[in-house]
């Protein structure tokens, strides 16, 4: 088992590792201080429509004559609050089903395992965009969409890894001198779990960004006028033409952050748990 | 490896330079998928651009808002209350059997719901369309007589609409309704509906007028994208699209394409549900419509192109009411806050609405604008798009519950007489009054202007009616557009006006 | 061998059964049921018990289900609420357009990606590798709707290219289908590119560094044996497992895709049901899908104990 | 051209990226290898026992590669040829044909996606023009010749329904079936059981002796070099350290490194007292001293040792051997 430290020091060794980790750092702070970077309200139609990036507007005006550079800082928050949020419910479930079912194996087991098969057997998009259609639309219900769909895999890595812990010879040891249940999951079993726990939830992050924006663009996910990346986007391609940095923008930003979500899920893979390594 | 790799260079290559090379079929590009065909019960813009080609109606509107013969040659007027129609002989259905008397007699029934069908909910089946016809009857097989209950100036008019189109009575028995067939009169037959795809009308070679009918064919595309639709028509992909006004500048620089532009009666308005208790209160509503910055959202949605309107548009000429003269109409946020506050709102108790809005441009960014305006009144609305065909069920429902939202952006047609535009929207129990507004001394001056044949007491009769419906907010009028087409630059003989704007039977392509 | 794949195929029932359970129960829990979406305003109280009756919406649940699922077995998927239409033909014609897109965008991705993710594992750390990483890397985090507002803006700008209109099918007219096939494809295609790139990559570092590979070359078999012999077929086994799930994400890509370019797709009639409230159609859709997904999977693990000896031994 | 194959100065360089200089892993090399010779190679792992061999074979792969001033020349069938010199088809012509190998693991060193009859028939379509039926022929006698069991039932079989013993069976048959002149069996019998490890020695005896076949056996176990071998080369940090007949070598052990390992291994399956083992580690590639690479594990380690490495020279006839211990004593 690494320390935090020390995961942190090799993370900053690893050049990909440091793009990674200051890339994500700047965007939380960019989400975090968006109301005090943002020169206008990201809903206020403060100008002409359309205008092009100049100094007023850094990355111009969209149709309604809003400030694109305030709506892309609110909707950085929005895409990193739905990351969190969705990827939250899916760890947290996910890593208490994954326990429950590796660690008793036995009928449990099969009945978690074949209800991850069934959610595994929908396309995520399309369980998705199922779940939303059934709950409605708007930013709550995105978050319980895709946290949903992201529930699987977490119970899958939180599984295997209980499995393998379970035949470490020390976990052995503690059992056979008779420590209870719940302390040996805590103390000896789950700490196992963390490395693998921890990539995944990083590369869950940008996938569940990326489906976001993918539902917001195709108007299921987040509603107007909370700025969404995605439905800026959407908006944005009636007029790709005569403004195209209503759409450079926010594309620009959606594949930067899904981007750093990766590549700082792939430093920390091969940090944490080499074998892993693709 | 490589072999496979020339092999499959070589295949996109050869896809991408064959392009199929189109005859003389007219490509229309649509901003939406049609819901279906039926002239007498769909009210929804793309598929009435299809309806009008495949069916007709007994008189047709001039753009100087006269009237002339369609399928009716002529008619005469021997009192006030009674028309009859003497029919073209030369009339074929698309299935071959020639249009009588009896088919415009089977027509009018099924609208007012006196066949085996029953009420089938036909849009013109209320009194400000045919509700008011006694009877029709053949008197023989090219002759048809109406007999009004009551005095209709507007009747004419009314017939015009394709609300009243002729349709093929054995097509509807054998297919239960119209929405997925065709049984018209026009000048194209529908040919295939690949949905969420393409509409394909052909020529149809027995119309009764077929000589002038130069096009083999229409296709509709639907490319729900604007810039796709632009994009298209620059690369030549179709013949003909609607565009909003904010990419007419990029056609205009186009040589190969041409714009065509005319004031239309369509307008974007307001409605409220008149069954959510926070929107029966008058001052909630005068609020909503003072807090509205018509000239900022002409800017915003319209790049400056339309006009500020009420619920009768300029384009009707003098029966609209000047806004001038209508004191709502006059931006007025302070005032409008103040009516809030007195209603029992502030900034810390919101009122919340949900607002029905739609998938076309001008709704949709309508929808936007409003919030944003009106968030300044302490209102909030939560905006939901609707697809095209759900938009018009909620739109059937925006008087009750059910719907489902407290209001709803609307674009409607004003049509071409004042009894549309306002005995249509505003008469208690009327067809389009979907907000379900009801003022009984409305009611008094329209059926009162129907039965006057006078066109200034009418006049009177009508400015009087608009006063009271705008001063009561239910709708309010927001801004009625420069309508454009872009076409590519071969294609002619099409001039769209307010009062006929699908009218394609003229078209034909340079060559 | 015959064994493991009638066992295969015994394991997908439960799962199968789960989604259609899945499915039926939360299409249960949509608010305000299928009947007031079909009925407007008008409906009158015996309308509305007469349709209750004839979905079979008074029976209890179980029942319902089970009604439900004979009569997909059926091939009846019910009528569409909005067009009173069976679903189930219209589900087929719209499939064709799904299943061609994803054929082709899969078809697409392999020929981008295999090639490069061999080609970057045999000249590891050369200019080639840092390429296929760098594009690998772009390729899993771009958006397939971002990449093709990209690409559409990109070709109509530049070379005032614009997928033609009008889907017909490839037996009606090939040359036009696959002119608008190629391009959704091609975005489809790079989207997973990325991915299996990677995977091709690694899989095949890990094959090469074996033993194996060693004895084979010992024997004196030239590179384009020892590679495509040898190293690709043993690299296959994860691939194939990628391209299995892959396929989800091509499914569900199609969605997207589909709406972007206007295809008469599947996804575009699930989004349409969606967005009509057609519970009916969405149902059927979903289920569908899900469906077709499952069966992809279970021609994937067919497809790996066909490649390896060693999967129906154990 | 006496010997069969003649390594001269071989170096081995490791390629650790642009920034850092490139580390030798072996050098100065030399071995000859005489006709129908059997010639042991022994160290512990990490020497650079199997790289050397490697390179005989060419296979060696990114990162690692033979420095150009290495020559290893070898007397094939159409005459003396430098191995490194030739171009990869040439020397594909060769491996398999005139020089094959059997690997440490059988377990890992056949590919699991084929049946052993394709993997025999590949070294054979590889070099010979062979139908299908006369390679099924010659497979079949080829496991014959290594003793298998049912061998026409084998030859339909994938490599997991066989055990290590039987497969080490299998991969002599592969690399014998050409009839090279020279084989090179790295670690043989390591990965097997003690039982199985004499049986496969036995038969390896055996064949050598019918095909007339050098062999390089490359082990750490001084046992099976004491059954096998002729001539031993004791491999020491990517050196020689001493290199003598092999009689000579458990007689008149010259380097303190070789005596260690004899200590440790006092007689093939007998232990007798306590296991004597090295005390250390073989240091790693790039952290060499400027001395002699055994001296912090040596007992008789002198200040010299530790300053400057000794040569490999002769200290009896055919006897060569790095140790200043040795030199001083001759010069003396």
């Amino acid at each position: 088992m690494k320390g935090l430290r020390q995961v942190f020091r090799e993370l900053v060794k690893d050049p990909m590792g440091r793009i990674g980790l200051i890339g994500v750092l700047l965007l939380i702070l960019l989400a975090v201080f968006a109301p005090l970077l943002a020169h206008y309200s990201p809903e206020k139609m403060v100008s002409m429509p359309k205008a092009a990036p100049n100094q007023q507007f850094w990355f111009g005006t969209d149709n309604y004559g809003r400030d694109i550079y305030s709506r892309i800082l609110y909707g950085a928050r929005v895409s990193l609050e739905v990351g969190l949020i969705s990827v939250g419910i899916a760890a947290s479930i996910g890593f208490i089903l994954g326990i429950i079912a590796g660690y008793f194996e036995g009928r449990i087991d099969r009945i978690i395992m074949c209800i991850m098969d069934i959610l595994f057997a929908f396309p995520s998009i399309l369980l998705a965009i199922f779940i939303t259609a059934v709950l409605g639309r708007g930013i709550e219900n995105t978050m319980i969409a895709i946290g949903i769909v992201n529930i699987p895999v977490f119970v899958r890595t939180v599984r295997a890894s209980v499995i393998s812990a379970k035949g470490l010879e020390y976990v052995q040891n503690a059992k056979s001198i008779g420590v209870k249940t719940f302390p040996l999951l805590m103390r000896h079993i789950a700490p196992n779990t963390i490395a693998p726990f921890t990539v995944q939830a990083t590369l869950a992050l940008s996938s569940a960004i990326l489906t976001e924006a993918s539902m917001s663009f195709l108007g299921l996910g987040i509603q107007p006028p909370d700025p969404s990346w995605g439905s800026m986007l959407s908006e944005a391609r009636a007029f790709m033409e005569q403004a195209p940095w209503m759409v450079i923008f926010p594309i620009l930003f959606i594949v930067i952050t899904i981007l750093i979500f990766n590549i700082l899920g792939d430093s920390l893979r091969d940090v944490l748990d080499p074998k892993l390594k693709t | 490896m490589k072999k496979c790799l020339i092999l499959f260079l070589s295949l996109v290559l050869v896809c991408f330079a064959c392009s199929a090379l189109a005859d003389n079929i007219l490509r229309w590009g649509f901003e939406s998928d049609p819901t279906g065909f039926d002239p007498h019960t769909n009210p929804e813009d793309m598929s009435i651009r299809v309806m009008n080609q495949l069916y007709e109606t007994l008189v047709a509107t001039n753009p100087d808002m006269t009237y002339y013969g369609r399928l009716a040659e002529s008619w005469e007027n021997p009192d006030e209350v009674t028309y009859v129609f003497h029919l073209r002989q030369n009339v074929k259905f698309h299935s071959g059997r020639p249009m009588t008397a009896a088919d415009v007699v089977y027509s009018f029934e099924r609208i007012l719901g006196r066949t085996e069908a029953g009420d089938i909910g036909a849009l013109g089946s209320k009194s400000t369309y045919y509700g008011d016809i006694d009877t029709v009857e053949a008197v023989d097989d090219y002759t048809v007589k109406f007999v009004l209950k009551n005095v209709n100036a507007a009747f004419l008019g009314n017939l015009s609409s394709n609300y009243g189109a002729i349709v093929d009575k054995d097509v509807i028995a054998a297919n239960g309704d119209l929405m997925r067939a065709d049984g018209g009169t026009g000048p194209f037959m529908l040919k295939d509906w690949v949905r969420d795809n393409n509409v394909s009308l052909v020529k149809f070679a027995d119309y009764w007028e077929a000589d002038r009918v130069r096009l083999d064919g229409i296709t509709y595309y639907v490319i729900g994208d604007e810039s796709a639709r632009l994009a298209a028509l620059r690369t030549g992909e179709i013949d003909i699209s609607t565009m909003s006004a904010s990419n007419v500048p990029i056609a205009e620089k186009d040589a190969n394409l041409k714009v065509l532009s005319y004031q239309s009666n369509q307008y974007i308005a307001l409605g409220c549900n008149m069954s959510t208790p926070a929107l029966q209160d008058k001052r909630v509503r005068q609020a909503i419509t003072y807090a509205t910055d018509r000239e900022a959202l002409i800017n915003i949605v319209f790049s400056g192109q339309a006009m500020a309107c009420s619920i009768v548009p300029p384009s009707l000429g003098h029966w609209s009411v000047p806004l001038d003269e209508l004191d709502v109409y006059h931006t007025d946020v302070e005032k409008a806050k103040a009516m809030m506050e007195e209603a029992g709102y502030s900034k810390t108790n919101r009122l919340s609405l949900k607002v029905a809005a739609g998938l076309l441009d001008a709704i949709r960014q309508s929808a936007v604008v409003l919030q944003q305006q009106l968030a300044e009144i302490y209102i909030d609305l939560d905006i939901v798009n609707l697809e095209q065909g759900e938009y018009v069920d909620t739109w059937y429902k925006m008087a009750t519950p059910e719907a489902g939202f407290d209001m709803m952006v609307v674009q409607d047609g004003a049509g071409t007489d004042p009894n549309r535009s306002v005995a249509f929207f505003f008469k208690t129990g009327a067809s389009a009054n979907v907000f379900g507004y009801s003022n009984e001394r409305v009611d008094e001056l329209c059926d009162l202007a129907l039965s006057t044949p006078d066109p200034d007491i009418r006049e009177g009769y009508y400015n009087e009616a608009q006063k009271i419906c705008i001063d009561d907010c239910v709708k309010t009028g927001i801004a009625c557009m420069t309508m454009y087409y872009v076409t590519s630059a071969n294609l002619d003989g099409f001039a769209p006006t307010a009062a006929d704007a699908s009218n394609y039977r003229d078209m034909y392509f340079v060559k | 061998m015959r064994n493991y794949v009638i066992r295969r195929i015994l394991q997908i029932i439960p799962v199968l059964l789960g989604v259609s359970i899945l499915i039926f129960a939360v299409m249960k829990l949509i608010p305000g049921d299928v009947i007031s979406g079909a009925l407007g305003v008008e409906g009158s109280p015996e309308l509305r018990q007469a349709l209750t009756v004839k979905y079979g919406l008074d029976k209890p649940y179980h029942v319902q289900y089970i009604n439900w699922i004979l009569g997909v077995l059926h091939g009846d998927f019910g009528d569409s609420l909005r067009t009173s239409e069976p679903i189930f033909p219209e589900m087929m014609r719209r499939f064709s357009v799904t299943a061609e897109l994803t054929i082709l965008g899969a078809l697409i991705s392999w020929i981008i990606a295999i090639p490069l993710g061999i080609l970057a594992a045999t000249h590891r750390n050369k200019g080639i590798d840092r390429f296929v990483r760098v594009f690998a890397l772009m390729g899993v985090s771009i958006p397939s709707f971002a990449l093709s507002i990209l690409v559409i803006l990109f070709l109509a700008l530049v070379f005032s290219y614009f997928s033609p209109l009008g889907y017909v099918s490839f037996f009606e007219n090939p040359v036009k289908n696959l002119q608008i096939m190629i391009l959704p494809s091609f975005v489809l295609g790079i989207t997973i590119a990325g991915s299996i790139m990677r995977m091709t990559r690694s899989s095949m570092l890990e094959v090469l560094q074996q033993d194996f590979i060693k004895t084979v070359r010992a024997k004196g078999a030239s590179e384009r044996i020892t590679i495509f012999k040898h190293a690709l077929r043993n690299a296959f086994i994860p691939i194939i497992t990628l391209i299995g799930m892959q396929i989800g994400s091509l499914l569900g890509g199609a969605v997207i895709i589909e709406q972007i370019f206007s295809l008469p797709g599947l996804g575009q009639m699930t989004l349409t049901g969606i967005n009509q409230r057609d519970y009916p159609v969405v149902q059927g859709c979903v289920l569908f899908i899900a469906f077709i997904y499952i069966l992809v999977n279970l021609i994937t693990d067919l497809l790996y104990a066909y490649i390896d000896p060693r999967i129906s031994y154990n | 051209m006496n010997h069969l194959l003649e390594m001269r100065n071989l170096a081995i360089n490791l390629y650790r990226g642009k920034k850092q200089p490139q580390v030798k892993l072996c050098e100065g090399i030399n071995l000859d290898i005489k006709v129908r010779q059997n010639f042991g190679i022994v160290g512990e792992s990490g020497c650079g026992k199997s790289i050397t061999c490697s390179s005989i074979m060419g296979l060696l792969s990114y990162p690692l590669s033979v420095d150009p001033s290495t020559s290893i020349r070898f007397a094939s069938n159409d005459g003396e040829v430098d191995l490194t010199r030739l171009s990869a088809s040439q020397m594909r012509r060769i491996r398999g044909k005139e020089i094959s190998m059997i690997f440490q693991e059988p377990m890992t060193a056949l590919d699991p996606m084929y049946t052993i009859e394709s993997q025999i028939n590949e070294a054979l379509s590889f070099h010979t023009s062979l139908n299908r039926q006369e390679m099924h022929v010659a497979a079949l006698a080829m496991l014959e010749k290594v003793k298998i069991p049912r061998p026409d039932q084998i030859l339909s079989d994938y490599p997991h329904h066989l055990s290590g013993g039987m497969l080490q069976r299998v991969m002599i048959a592969i690399a014998l079936i050409n009839n090279p002149r020279l084989l090179i069996a790295d670690e043989p019998t390591t990965a097997l059981d003690v039982t199985i490890q004499a049986q496969i020695l036995d038969l390896m005896n055996e064949l050598r002796e019918s095909y007339n076949t050098s062999v390089i056996m490359i082990t750490h176990d001084l046992g099976v070099i004491a059954e096998t071998c002729e001539m031993v080369a004791v491999f020491y940090a990517g050196q020689i350290v001493e290199q003598a007949e092999i009689n000579e070598l458990f007689h008149a052990t010259a380097h303190p490194y070789t005596k260690g390992l004899l200590k440790s291994v006092t007689s093939l399956g007998k232990v007798s007292e306590p296991l004597y083992s090295i005390a250390g580690a073989v240091p790693t590639a790039g952290a060499f001293s400027k001395g002699c690479r055994f001296h912090d594990r040596c007992i008789a380690c002198t200040e010299k040792c530790r300053t400057s490495m000794p040569e490999l020279t002769e200290v009896a006839p055919g006897h060569l051997c790095r140790c200043w211990l040795n030199q001083e004593a001759n010069n003396a």
